[in-house]
Formats: structure tokens, C-alpha cells, sequence
């Protein structure tokens, strides 16, 4: 974000897997959501239920933002590691929690940064239990600010309300010592005074959890999945809020997932399936299945760092170019890259129609950075009413009953056929993954293979005018222009905001509905100056994206595929180093 | 009433070998369908890839043609999106013993509500003549003229350790009483295994018809299917003697059964009714 | 071919699944062989065992030949349907070949047509079983242009040696009485006196038992595979000619199919799967693990039309970007597509040296059409004893024995880690799907993550020096440029030599060693005129590959995707339209 | 003589939770490769992904750590490609008889000579509590907080009814028990299935320590695994009474000896030995 905002204050909470970190870091963003402020957070975390270091880093502004730049306000160390993990990024008049009874702090540490000690532990036990350690140091991160406390105490209580009065009144209790330790005897100079203030509610969630409520309002009433980080939490989102709703089955492995879907989307219901890149490799050939008896479904795809196993819960944009080329054989497809929770939850329901208008299969390409950050939006962006479900052309009751057999792949000037559920009286509805005549029947013969090929390969074209243009920012004639797509949009923004206010005229195309790709996209390219395409992979795969589709030539390419999200400090340095700066 | 015209496919050309073991199954799958007075449009059939999984282009009924080895996760599939269609799922033993091997174990234990045939020739028919999960040990084939050295699986052995609610097995040379288990299966409650002793005349020269008829014999009244131990013991047999007819039934939960939101209707249905107004508040919970 | 040549003969035998279609076709194939000339053939046949209508097309010319053109001389009507579907290819001075006593011949075919009544039936009838009708065919067809004899005669014993000296005297006889009834009775104009002549010795095979040989030279030890359409014939061949010196196993499915392979590479053999894209589509999870663990291995992927089962006894070149892409993450691989039965066989020993020099996964990428072409070889170029075998670096002993643990993954300037296997004393050799160390052990951390991936992806360009050029032919400058890989060699060679005739300036590049690409594709394409890649597939695949890695663009393509290959005068006819011509 | 610190590993930070039922699945393990006398070089692991697909890395041997479920086609190749390796391959319930299960199935029919360990928590671990296909019945997990409506799969029996050459099951409570089985799987000629019952502390509350402790008990010594039927029905048993120890044998051919070249010596040696001359002769067949 720019340098406008009064107030960019992080947070960073770390310690080991199964020590509540995401609690702390959760019930704090919360806390400062309610108070009418905006949050972005990020997590990083090691495959792994106990142990390691994990982290969870929160932004919080008066301004909306979108990325989490490298640097710490209030570190908070419930683990022996944070300190020396986190200590580099520790800007000027800035803080580390930690309880000194628990952790050691070496005279170096010291030396350089103002530690406070806060006897999280004793407090917890004089509370009532260790566990209780999480909340008081929520308590002493917040009275560093002196935040509103009765937030804090609210969302306490909301979140142990299964537990019983005493429970609450105990973390209550935990979270209220904290807060008043830090005020009484806090005498560093990281003291902000942050008020709550009277802003429009905001909502708070993570882009899986937006696309899990995109399907929902969709529609989609069928999902099939394997568990697989970090796309796991979007089923698991919908089936916390709409269990009876619509129909989840966990399957035995992806192969299943997707072929399951494909079946209930033959019988007429929206069927989506969740995965991450590993998944996707053995969905690959029911993919390609959904290509050639056009049945609408919708992959949700989080991706990760591959390859193979990769570093399994950590972020990378390396499977767009798969995605555009996977399944074998040639067929029509769209992706779709959110950029934030409401492009999310846009791009979702979208995807139902796109996939029900034109009988082919979207992904929803979207990555674990993305995917597990918490943002607050404005609720005016999951505009419900809004919403259109449109299922494209259905064939009348009268053309079922009066034609003894349905053509269900019938060539029409679109590409589409009118379409028709099994079941429906008098209806025949056939498809084959054999090349087939109209009917859905196995055919040999070339002119047949040509016209249903060339039928299923014309959507593109009619779909393409549904494909939004991709989004630019900043001043028309720049010195430097970035392109990105995905996850990646809050860090390019802001650190377009950041060049342009060094002086370095930068602006920005980004780009969410990814394939077909847009004309304007190419237009761009042409006329920049100097493009750099900003990709959290190794290969630039949007660059070779641009060239194969556009056959324009973007000037290079920021990348990074360290598992690590790009902060906007980061694209800075790399356009500054480009430009010879 | 249904007839057989109903159920004549705009196919002509049928792609299987004169002789071939399907056409009876064909036969009578369509009688049993005709008998159970159900009309083609109620019916939806998946198979997979292989000579049978041809089958269903061959008689007039929904379909939908899957890939190699992965009938039973869209069958699933669809007979969730719609539980008032009569599902059945057909295809080989290769595509349903080897290529589909996970899903076959897996939907006999979430006991979705169809019918599932495996025509089992004991041999990869449509790619020439390779060994299936069920070729008997020794049998030769073409690329293994020393003989297959692996012993078959025993698919009824497998799907009553796996507590499958319907396991039956028939022959293909025996129209009438496969029609018979055909209409059984279709009017069980639950995953209706069907496996079908099917005569291969081009690769399978060892199980021909007449291998088969010498063997087969029925199980008599006086069988009881619901005997899981006698069940596992009379699945042994294969050699000199090889049952026919109902072997195992086992009562347990239908899959559509645990979903609250069918017990409102079809999927389809509330597809159909679906708003996005409906879930406004859920939206609350993100505040 | 050019029309320097002086005969070129196209002959082609019709018929239904099970009627013989491919054993008269192989016969007469090798009868010419061994009588000095060249041939070519095609192979054009339906998903079924029985039934349906299926050709052979073999073509007969005094030069090399690496093509068939859609025009026939002489045509074997084996069933109903043959004259119907043929008779539009059939030349002035062409002559039909059939029993009129089997099949009804129309009297506007008649009328247009040299029917050439053979009473096939009566004659095997005659020699003691109706089977022999397509020997008393092939008799017939010889007869026709009065080649020798004994050479067709000496092939039907060695075919029928285990079946016992009566049953290869009567194929004997039957086929002499099939050729003198052609000497004696036919009048027509489509009398060609071709006598063998003595040339060099040829081998003769198709393209998918060339990769099967070549893996055998190659010392490929273990192959695990699925069967499927047309790859199946690979390791067909293999185990029968080699079945005691290699391991196959014909495993449950596709994942396990490549999977095995990877444990048995781990284990220190060379090793490899067969599959065509469906399987493939199954393998790609497996294929990225190759990537991860840099695991040598080879997959020869013979491809068919799709998307999903699509044609797939068809031919197609579909699956080009799909192998460059496929696998979730990014690692380094090698893609060869053999343009002819040497190519495959040479491409195929260099498949498993790359594989091993460089701890990658080598694509063989051909197309039914290759696959299943019979040819005539020089056997100088199945030159045995040029072959090496390399196995890239390997630890020595020493080293094993002096680390306590073995650096599987050690980070080299080529990226290249020596190699050990397990069980060998001392050593303990460790990998992992996850990222992972030098020793093959898991890691979070962004440096080490870092370290492996560039080791990785260095790769790349170590082994781009073993990449060879691609070939280029015909005049330097020229008015038109055609780019070509894979299978579509002949044609666009012959295609080629046409346009330069018909004065039309035309030169070619064609690519076997496709990926990476050699640094000459792209300077072919600037300094063409106009340059059209010609591929058997709808989206221009190539193309696509050579606009993203060279940035250079080529005028057009000329695409073909009814599931069947390129005769050199479509080709023709293709450029001429965009010439104007 | 092999010692115990042969088998250190070199990684120390262990990524399992305090208390976890892996931790002595590891020891076990490692004091019966040690009482076998087997050098840390001579023994190769092949693992999925999944908590107790880590384990390899925790002890000092080769090791392939491959996809999730893909176990047992890498330790079949690896197995074939030097048959003198002791391949062990570990994985868990998901990864075995979920997202693997083919394989597993497919592993028994071949016989391969290797022992095949599954870690059963009766959950899914790594990936944070959903059911697996040996979830108990109506067992609640935090996404469904109703019960799991899908009956659990019974490994003993399926691989039973699969004819698998060794079938033995052991509680992770239990180290030298577990420490004896295991030694005889790793003796075994052939396939030695063994089923580890495991309890997760983070995700699994029901199948705990306790629990597993106060329904196991041991197979006595006249309890004779050669009888399929007996095996079958013993196999069962799962509730009060949970038998463990080897509950099945079965002797049939073990895969590497179906191959002409194996007699040979190993693939391996083969391959060191290849000369691309020696198939000189097999062009003659092309002309
Ligand atoms: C993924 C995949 N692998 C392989 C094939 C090739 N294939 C087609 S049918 C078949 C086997 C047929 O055997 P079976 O299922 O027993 O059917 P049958 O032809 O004997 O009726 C195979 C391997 C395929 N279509 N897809
Ligand atoms: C193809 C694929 N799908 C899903 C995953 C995600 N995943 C990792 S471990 C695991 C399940 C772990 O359960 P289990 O095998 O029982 O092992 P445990 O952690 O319980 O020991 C899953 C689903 C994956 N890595 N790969
Ligand atoms: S090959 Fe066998 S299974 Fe296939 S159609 Fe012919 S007889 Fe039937
Ligand atoms: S989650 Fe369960 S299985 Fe995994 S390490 Fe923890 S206790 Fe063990
Ligand atoms: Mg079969
Ligand atoms: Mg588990």
C-alpha cells in the first residue's frame, strides 16, 4: 500500500505447529476488523501437525490492503525460533513479545531490539490453565495499542461459546491481564495509540473461503474431493455452512473426484472438485474427458510448489501453463486466476455459468499465499442479489418428446448444443469419450471427427466475448510496466504505488480471467516500454503465455519460486536492479 | 407398456466379434428392462472402455461413455445428482478389476444404489489379447506364450470380504436365468455386483462357452446368500464346479441415505429450486 | 517422392476387421522388400476386432520412400465396402481387384472403373480351405505387375513353418494360382513388369518396433506398462525377441505403469513405459516425481486423437504441449519425436543416454501413423556398433564408503549429481518427492529450496549441447518455408520436392529433438519468407512452442486433425491456397 | 554386528507430535533390522506421503519416498531391479488403502518379496483428521461432526480373500511383539502384508492407546494361519476383541521367479553387464 496510509502496522506471530499461532493471529484480525480497520495476513506453515516454525503475519491499516510487506512492528514469540527467524525484518521502533521465563534471548538479540517480556505463562496459570498462554498474549499485543478491548472480549467469548460461561470468563480474564501488563509496563517506543473507529463492516476471510461461498450462491450443489493442502479448507468451508445443502463426497482418490463430478454434472447438477497440482496430474485424463463429452464442471486448483511433493504448504504459480495444456488431446477450457477474495467469490460464480453456458470445464487456478490469507472486504463485493445463474441453452420438454433420440452434441454455429439431463421424460441424452456423431455415438469417419472437433473448438470464440478485460493501473505512458495475473495483484500494486513515488513512472496490467486470453493484453505488451512479467514461478510462464497467444514480446521477467509469497518490497528492488537503479 | 422396440438403439452396426459373449448379455439386460416395465429415458447407463463398455450405445437408453476403468465414480456421481434414475453401470474385467480396481472396492464399501456388471471374459478383448486381473494362471497369451504366471483374483471372494450388499455371479450362455439376476440386481437397494462369465471366441480360447457350460451350475434354494462364511467358502470354488446365481447379501446403508439434503428430493430437483438468496445469512458468519 | 523416381506404385487392400487386411498387406510388403525395392506403408483400421472396414496401403517405388500419397493403382476389394470408399484415389490405368462372385460391383463403378474379377473363393475353395482367400490374393496382386515368384513363395513358408509342410504347400499353391490367373486373364492397362532387382538388403518394420529394438540395444532392462492403442506394440516386440533379457510387467494401470518404472530406475536399471496419451494423462503425477527425484527414465508415448478415447486406432500429433507441460511444478525433460523408423531407433538409445546422463525424464512422442508404418531401412543405419552407452557420472567407491550418508541431489554447476545405487556397500542413497537436501532429505527452507531448484532446472542447459540441429532441406532462399517435427517428415518432404517442381521456391526445417528447442528453429524462422508449420493437430501446437521460446512468429500453420496423416499433396494443395496459387 | 546407532539417521527434527503412535513403529523397526542383522545399505524403504511415510527419513537406509499411495508399484520395480535388497515399503491407511488401494490389490496378486507396513490410524493425518477407509463407523471427525455414514474397510479380510502370502496385524503399543512380526514379515518369501494399528493423538480420540490396549490380544500358538476359512472368519473380529499377530499365510509364487532373467542374478547385474552386441542377431527377424 502507499505511503498516504497513516497507519500500516504488522504483526507477525511465530511458533511451532500445534501452538496456536493461527488463533492468535485469527482472533487478533478479527478483533481488529470489527474495530473498523482493514487487515491482510499471510501464513506460513510446515507440513507438519506438531513442531517446526510456523508464522502468521498481519497487516493492519486504515487503508484496504491487499499484500504483507517483509517487515515487523510487533513480533510476538511463542516459540524459541522466532526471534532468530524474524529478527532481520524488525523495522525501527519496533517490538518483540515474548515471556522470558520461557525463552531465552541471546545478548546480541538484546543488544539491537527492544524485547518485552511478558510473563504470558504465569499469567495463564494464575488464570487457570497453561493452555491460556495464546490469549493473554493476545491481550498483550493489543493493549500495545491500546485497542479496544471489549472487541477482543466479545470474540472471545463468541468463539468459546460451546465451552461453557466458565471457559469464557477465564480467557476473558487472560486476555484482560495481558492487555493490562502491556499498558502498565510497556516503556518502548513502539507505542501506537490505534482507536477503533466507526468504519462500514467489513468481512474477513480467505479466498478459499470465498470460493467456497462463491459455489454455494452458484449453486453448485456437488463436490467431490481428496483432501490435499492448501485446497482443502474450501470444502471444508462449505460444508461448515451449508452441510445440507448440497452433496460432498470424500473420494479414494482424485481420479474418482473428478470422474464422480463429471457424472452428477451429467445429471444435471453443478459439480465442482478441489485440489491442488499433485491431484490435478491424476485428474488430467477425466479433464480431458470433460472436454470431449462437454460435460460443465468446475476444478477448483490450489496450487503449491511442485514438483511432486514439493514443498506442500507453501505458495508457487507454476501450474498455469499445465493447466492450459493439460488432458490429452485439444479442447476448450477456462481459467480463471483470483487476485483477492472478491475476484474469489466473482470468479467462482462466473465459473458456473461460463462452465453451464459453454460446456467445458473452468479452473479455478488460485494458490496457497492466496488461498490461506486473511483479508477484510467490503461486503458490497459478495453482492448476492446480484447474481445470475445462467445454465445455458436447455433443449424444450417439446424437442425430447418429438425427437426419438436427443442430440446432445448437436453442431451449431456457437459450438454449443442445446443441452438435457437424463431422466427428463421421453429424453435419450448420450455422450461418448470416443469421438461421436450428434448423438453422443461412436463414430470412424473423418468429415464427423471434423465437425464435432471443430463445433467443440468454436466455443473458444464464443465464449471469449464473456472475458472481461484484464485490469491496468496507473499512468498511461510509464517507464515500466508490470504484468501479473493471480495472486500476485496486491504486491504489484503496491509496489507500482512505490516505484511511481520513487520517481520510476511504473503502471500495471493484471490479469484474473487468464484464458482465452484478451486482446488487450497484447495491446499492452505493445505498447509499454519496457514489461517485466511478475510470476511466482521459474519459468515465466505467463510471459510464454503472452508470446505463444499475443506474439509480442514482454522485455523479461520477476520471478521468485522459493515457496515465498513476493512482498512489494521485493518487485521494487528487482525492477530497481532491471533499470540499473 | 415397454416393449423391446423401446429399447432398439439408432445403432446398427454393432462393433463386437459374431459370437461374442456380449450379444446374450445384451439380450438380456434389455429383456430384464422390458420385464421391469421401465421406460428407457429412466434409465442411465456408464460404462467404461473395452468391448462391453460398447454396450450400452447398443440398446436405447442414457448414457454416459467413460473413460477406461472409471464407471463406478461417475455412476456414483450421477446416481447421487438424480436418485430416482435406474443406474447400471458395464464393462470389462480390465477395465473393472485392473484399471478401476480403487473405485470398484470403494463404491461397494459407500453402496451407492446401482447395478454394476462386469462382463468378465477373464481377458483384455478390445486390445488384443492380454491378460486381465482374472485370466487363469497358465492360460496362454499371445505376448506370454510361456504362460501367465500371476493367479487370478476372485472377484466374488473380494467383494464379500468387502461386505458388497449384492454379489452374483451368471453365464453368459444362460440368457434367461442372466435376465433373471439382471432384474434382481436392478431392484436391490444398494450396489448390485454383477459378474458375468462372458465368452471371448477371438482371444479367450481356453474359457469358451463350452468351458463354461460344463462348470456352471446354480445355486439351489436351499443356498443362503446371507451367510457371509458359506458365502466365502462357496466363492472358492472354481475348477470342476462354478456357481451361478446370488452368492452374497448383506444388509447395510444406501450412500443416498446419508445425505439430508436427499431426503428432500433429487439433487436435480433442488438444482433446480436453487437461489442464491437461500444462503444470504451465511454470510454473517464472516463478520 | 519426387517424379525423378521412376516407379512408385500404390497399392491398397481393403477389407473388415479379421478378414486379413494387414496379412496380405505385410506379405506383399516384405515380398518387395526382399525383391530390392522400397516401400512404404499405411495403416488405416477401426477400434474393433472384428468387422467395420480397415486398409493397407503400401506403396512400391525404386527409391527411398517415407510416405503414402492418397492415390492408388491398384486396390484389393476384400469386402462390401472397399470399392465405395476407395474408388475416388484411384488413378488412370488403376485396376480393382475382386471376386465378383463375393462382392456386387455397381454399374457406375463399372462404368468408371477396371474391375478385375479373381474368383478368390473358388480358388481357395479349390487349394482346401476358404482361409486361403488372401493368399490367393496376394498371388493375384503380384501377378499383376509379374514379379517374382519364389521370393512371395519362400515368405508364406517361413510364415506357416510351425503349422506343417501341408498347410504351407497349399498357401503355396493357392497363391501361385492366384498369380498365374492374374498373368493369364488380365487385360487391362494396369499392367506394370516389375522385376526384383538386386539392391542392397533392407530391413523392413515399423516405426513402434524400432523404439522396441532400440530399447533393447539400448539395454533397457525393465519396461512396466499398461496396454493401449497403438503403443501396445512396443513392448510386444520387445518380448518377443527378447523375452528372457528383460523384465516387463503389465501392471493394473497407468499410475502404477510409470511408477514401477521409477522404483526399478531408482534401483539402477534402465527403464521404461509405453502408453499413449489417455495413459499418459495418468501418468503425469508419476512424471513429475521423475522431475523431483531426477530419476532417469524413458516414456514413449504414441499418440492417437482426442481428447479422451477420442479415435484410438487414429493418428494425431496432439500431445506435444501437453508432454512440455505436463506435471505439476517445474523440472527439465526431453522431448524426441522420430520422424522415421531410424530416427526412432536412433532417438530412442539416445532417450535412455539423456535420461541417464541428466536425471530426467526423455519423451518419445510419436503418432499412430509412424507407429504402425511399415518401411524399408538401410540396415547401416541400425548401426549396433556405434552405440555407446552412457550412464552419466557415478560415485566411485571410495566415495561412498568415506561419507556417512550419499548426496543424491549434491548441487554441481551442471546440476548434474553424481549417481549411486542402493545396495551397493556403504552407500545409503536417499530421495525424496518432497523438496529435499542433498541427501535426498525433506526441507522448508527458501535457500536449500532455491539450491535444488536451479540445480534442477540448470539441467536444461547442460544437456541442450546434446540436442542436435534440426534438419534443414531444400534451397536456401526460398519463397516458402515449411516447419515440421515428428511424424509428418515424408510428407513435407515429398511435398517439398512437389512445390519446387510446380515452381514453387519451397525449403524445409523438420525437428526431431524437439525439446529444448535448438537455437536454429528460430533462425529458420527469421530468415523465411513465409513459413507454415504443417502438424497433425487443430491448434497448432508447434507453433505455439516456437512463438514462446524463440519469440519468433511463423506466417501460418497448415493443420490436419480428422485422425488421419498428411499426404504430400494435401500439403501441396494447402500452400498453393496460401500462396494464391 | 549391526548396532542401533547404524541405523541413526541423520535428521534429528522429527515431524511427528509428542506421543505419536509412529515413534515406536520406528523403534520396532529399527531393532528388528538390527536383530536381522542387516546393514542400513543392504535394506531399501519406499514411502508415500503422509505422517508415517516420513519414517524412512527418521532411520539410516536407502530409501525412495514416492507419491501419496503410489508405494508399492515403486517397491515392486525396485524389488525386481535388484533382488537382493530388503524392500520395505511404509505408508498409511489413506495412503494404502485410499489413494493406493489398486495397488495394494494388485501388489498381493504379484506376490513381489517384500513387507508392505501400514501405519493404520484409522485416519488421515497429515492432511488434519478426515476420515480414511478404516475410519470406524459413525466415527465423528471435525468436518463431519455428524459421524462418518461409510462402514470401514476390513484389511485383514480383503487381504485374505486376495490370497496375500502373509497377512499379520500388530498395535503400536506393543513393541516387541510388533518387533517379532515384523522380523518375521522382513524373513517372509513373498508379499508380508503387515497392518500396524496406530493411534493418532492429534486427530484420532476414539482409537486411542487405551483403547487398542484393552481390545487386542494375541493369537495363540494353536492358532493355525494356513486356514483360510479359520483366517477369514478370525479376520472379523473387530470391537471387544481385536486379534493381532500373523493371521494369514498362504504359499504361492513369489514374482521375481517367474522371470527367466532373475535365475540369472539381479536386473542390476544384467544391466552392468549389457553390451548392446549381444542382440546383435535379433535384426535378422526384419529382413
Ligand atoms: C487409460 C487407458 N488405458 C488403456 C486403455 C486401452 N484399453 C482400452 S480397452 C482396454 C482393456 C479392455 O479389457 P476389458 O476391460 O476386459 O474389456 P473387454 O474388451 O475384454 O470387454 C484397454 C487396456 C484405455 N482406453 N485407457
Ligand atoms: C495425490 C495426492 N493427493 C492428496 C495428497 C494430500 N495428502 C497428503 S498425506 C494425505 C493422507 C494422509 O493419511 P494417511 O495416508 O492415513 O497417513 P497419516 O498421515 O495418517 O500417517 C493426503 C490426503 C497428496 N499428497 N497427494
Ligand atoms: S474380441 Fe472377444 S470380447 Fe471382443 S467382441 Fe470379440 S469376442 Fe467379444
Ligand atoms: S497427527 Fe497423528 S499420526 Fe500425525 S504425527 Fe500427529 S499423532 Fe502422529
Ligand atoms: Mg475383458
Ligand atoms: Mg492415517
Amino acid at each position: 500500500m502507499s505511503t498516504e496510509s497513516s497507519i500500516d502496522l504488522n504483526f507477525r506471530v511465530g511458533g511451532a505447529a500445534g501452538q496456536g499461532v493461527q488463533s492468535v493471529g485469527g482472533v487478533l484480525s478479527k478483533t481488529f476488523a470489527r474495530g473498523g480497520y482493514h487487515i491482510f495476513t499471510h501464513q506460513d506453515y510446515e507440513s507438519r501437525i506438531r513442531g517446526g516454525h510456523s508464522f502468521f503475519h498481519l497487516r493492519l491499516s486504515d487503508m484496504p490492503v491487499y499484500a504483507a510487506p517483509n517487515r515487523v512492528n510487533v513480533l510476538v514469540a511463542l516459540d524459541d525460533r522466532t526471534i532468530e527467524i524474524h529478527e532481520d525484518v524488525m523495522v525501527p521502533n519496533s517490538v518483540i513479545i515474548c515471556d522470558r521465563k520461557l525463552r531465552e534471548v541471546s545478548p546480541e538479540v538484546e543488544r539491537v531490539h527492544d524485547i518485552f517480556d511478558v510473563p504470558l505463562m504465569d499469567i495463564a496459570l494464575e488464570t487457570g490453565n497453561k493452555l491460556y498462554v495464546n490469549t493473554v498474549a493476545m491481550g498483550a499485543s493489543l493493549g500495545l495499542i491500546e485497542f479496544d478491548f471489549d472487541i477482543l472480549a466479545g470474540l472471545i467469548a463468541e468463539q468459546f461459546k460451546k465451552k461453557g460461561q466458565t471457559i469464557i470468563d477465564e480467557n476473558v480474564k487472560a486476555a484482560r491481564l495481558g492487555y493490562e501488563f502491556t499498558q502498565q509496563n510497556y516503556k518502548g517506543t513502539c507505542c501506537y495509540i490505534i482507536k477503533p473507529r466507526t468504519a462500514p463492516k467489513t468481512m474477513i476471510l480467505t479466498s478459499n473461503e470465498a470460493i467456497g461461498i462463491g459455489a454455494l450462491f452458484a449453486g453448485c450443489k456437488f463436490v467431490s474431493a481428496y483432501p490435499m493442502t492448501p485446497s482443502t479448507s474450501i470444502w471444508v468451508t462449505m460444508k461448515a455452512l451449508a452441510h445440507d445443502d448440497f452433496v460432498f463426497v470424500q473420494t479414494e482418490d482424485e481420479l474418482a473426484s473428478i470422474n464422480m463430478a463429471l457424472g452428477a454434472a451429467y445429471g444435471g447438477v453443478r459439480a465442482m472438485t478441489t485440489t491442488s497440482g499433485g491431484g490435478f496430474a491424476l485428474m488430467n485424463e477425466g479433464f480431458s474427458l470433460a472436454g470431449a463429452t462437454e460435460t460443465p464442471i468446475v476444478v477448483a486448483l490450489v496450487s503449491r510448489p511442485g514438483p511432486a511433493t514439493g514443498l506442500p504448504t507453501r505458495t508457487e504459480q507454476s501450474d498455469l501453463e499445465y493447466v492450459l495444456h493439460a488432458g490429452h488431446g485439444e479442447f476448450p477450457r477456462v481459467i480463471f486466476a483470483p487476485s483477492c477474495q472478491e475476484e474469489a467469490f466473482r470468479l467462482t460464480v462466473k465459473a458456473f455459468n461460463m462452465a453451464e453456458k459453454y460446456h467445458v470445464a473452468v479452473v479455478i487456478l488460485q494458490d496457497q499465499h492466496l488461498a490461506d490469507s486473511y483479508r477484510t472486504v467490503d461486503p458490497a463485493d459478495f453482492n448476492i442479489d446480484a447474481i445470475k445463474i445462467e445454465r445455458g441453452p436447455m433443449a424444450t420438454e417439446e424437442e425430447l418428446k418429438t425427437s426419438k433420440d436427443f442430440k446432445s452434441h448437436r453442431v451449431t454455429e456457437s459450438g454449443v448444443s442445446p443441452r438435457a439431463f437424463p431422466g427428463t421424460k421421453d429424453g435419450i441424452i448420450a455422450t461418448a469419450g470416443d469421438e461421436h456423431d450428434e448423438y453422443g455415438h461412436i463414430i470412424e469417419d473423418a468429415e464427423t471427427r471434423n465437425e464435432q472437433m471443430e463445433k467443440r473448438m468454436r466455443k473458444l470464440d464464443a465464449l471469449m466475448k464473456d472475458i472481461e478485460e484484464p485490469l491496468t493501473y496507473g499512468q498511461e505512458a510509464a517507464d515500466v510496466s508490470l504484468i501479473g495475473w493471480g495472486s500476485t495483484y496486491g504486491a504489484i500494486k503496491e509496489a507500482t504505488d512505490l516505484l511511481n513515488e520513487e520517481g520510476i513512472s511504473t503502471n500495471m496490467m493484471h490479469v484474473v480471467e487468464v484464458f482465452p486470453v484478451h486482446k488487450v493484453v497484447g495491446e499492452f505488451v505493445t505498447k509499454a516500454k519496457q514489461s517485466f512479467v511478475v510470476e511466482n514461478n521459474y519459468t515465466g510462464q505467463y510471459a510464454n503465455i503472452i508470446r505463444a497467444y499475443t506474439g509480442k514480446l514482454p522485455t523479461g521477467g520477476i520471478n521468485k519460486y522459493d515457496g515465498r509469497p513476493f512482498s512489494p518490497g521485493y518487485i521494487v528492488k528487482e525492477v530497481k536492479r532491471r533499470m540499473g537503479a | 407398456m415397454v416393449t423391446i422396440e423401446d429399447y432398439e438403439s439408432r445403432v446398427k452396426d454393432i462393433a463386437w466379434c459374431p459370437g461374442c459373449g456380449n450379444f446374450p448379455i445384451l439380450e438380456a439386460l434389455k429383456q430384464a428392462l422390458v420385464e421391469l416395465n421401465l421406460e428407457p429415458w429412466q434409465v442411465a447407463m456408464v460404462s467404461g472402455i473395452g468391448q462391453s463398455s460398447k454396450l450400452p450405445h447398443y440398446l436405447r437408453v442414457n448414457e454416459y461413455n467413460e473413460l477406461h476403468g472409471r464407471i463406478l465414480p461417475a455412476a456414483t456421481g450421477l446416481s447421487l445428482a438424480n436418485h430416482e434414475l435406474v443406474v447400471i453401470g458395464v464393462g470389462g474385467d480390465g477395465d473393472g478389476y485392473g484399471e478401476g480396481g480403487n473405485h470398484w472396492i470403494n463404491a461397494i464399501r459407500r453402496n451407492p444404489n446401482m447395478t454394476y456388471i462386469v462382463t468378465n471374459n477373464q481377458i483384455y478383448g478390445l486390445t488384443k489379447g492380454q491378460a486381465s486381473p482374472t485370466t487363469d494362471y497358465g492360460m496362454k497369451t499371445k505376448d506370454e506364450p510361456g504362460g501367465i504366471h500371476i493367479p487370478a483374483m476372485n472377484p466374488m471372494a473380494v467383494a464379500i470380504s468387502l461386505d458388497c450388499s449384492f454379489v452374483a455371479r451368471c453365464f453368459a450362455g444362460d440368457l434367461d436365468f442372466m435376465k433373471e439376476i439382471l432384474k434382481k440386481a436392478i431392484n436391490h437397494k444398494g450396489f448390485a455386483f454383477v459378474d458375468i462369465l462372458q465368452p471371448c471366441v477371438t482371444w479367450n480360447k481356453v474359457n469358451t462357452y463350452q468351458w463354461y457350460r460344463e462348470r456352471v451350475y446354480k445355486l439351489g434354494d436351499d443356498y443362503d446368500p446371507t451367510d457371509k462364511f458359506a458365502a466365502f467358502q462357496k466363492a472358492q470354488e472354481w475348477g470342476a464346479q462354478i456357481p451361478i446365481g446370488v452368492l452374497y447379501l448383506f444388509k447395510r446403508p444406501i450412500l443416498k441415505d446419508d445425505y439430508v439434503p436427499l431426503q428432500r428430493g433429487t439433487l436435480l430437483d433442488l438444482q433446480k429450486e436453487h437461489k442464491p438468496s437461500q444462503f444470504k445469512d451465511l454470510l454473517k458468519k464472516f463478520f
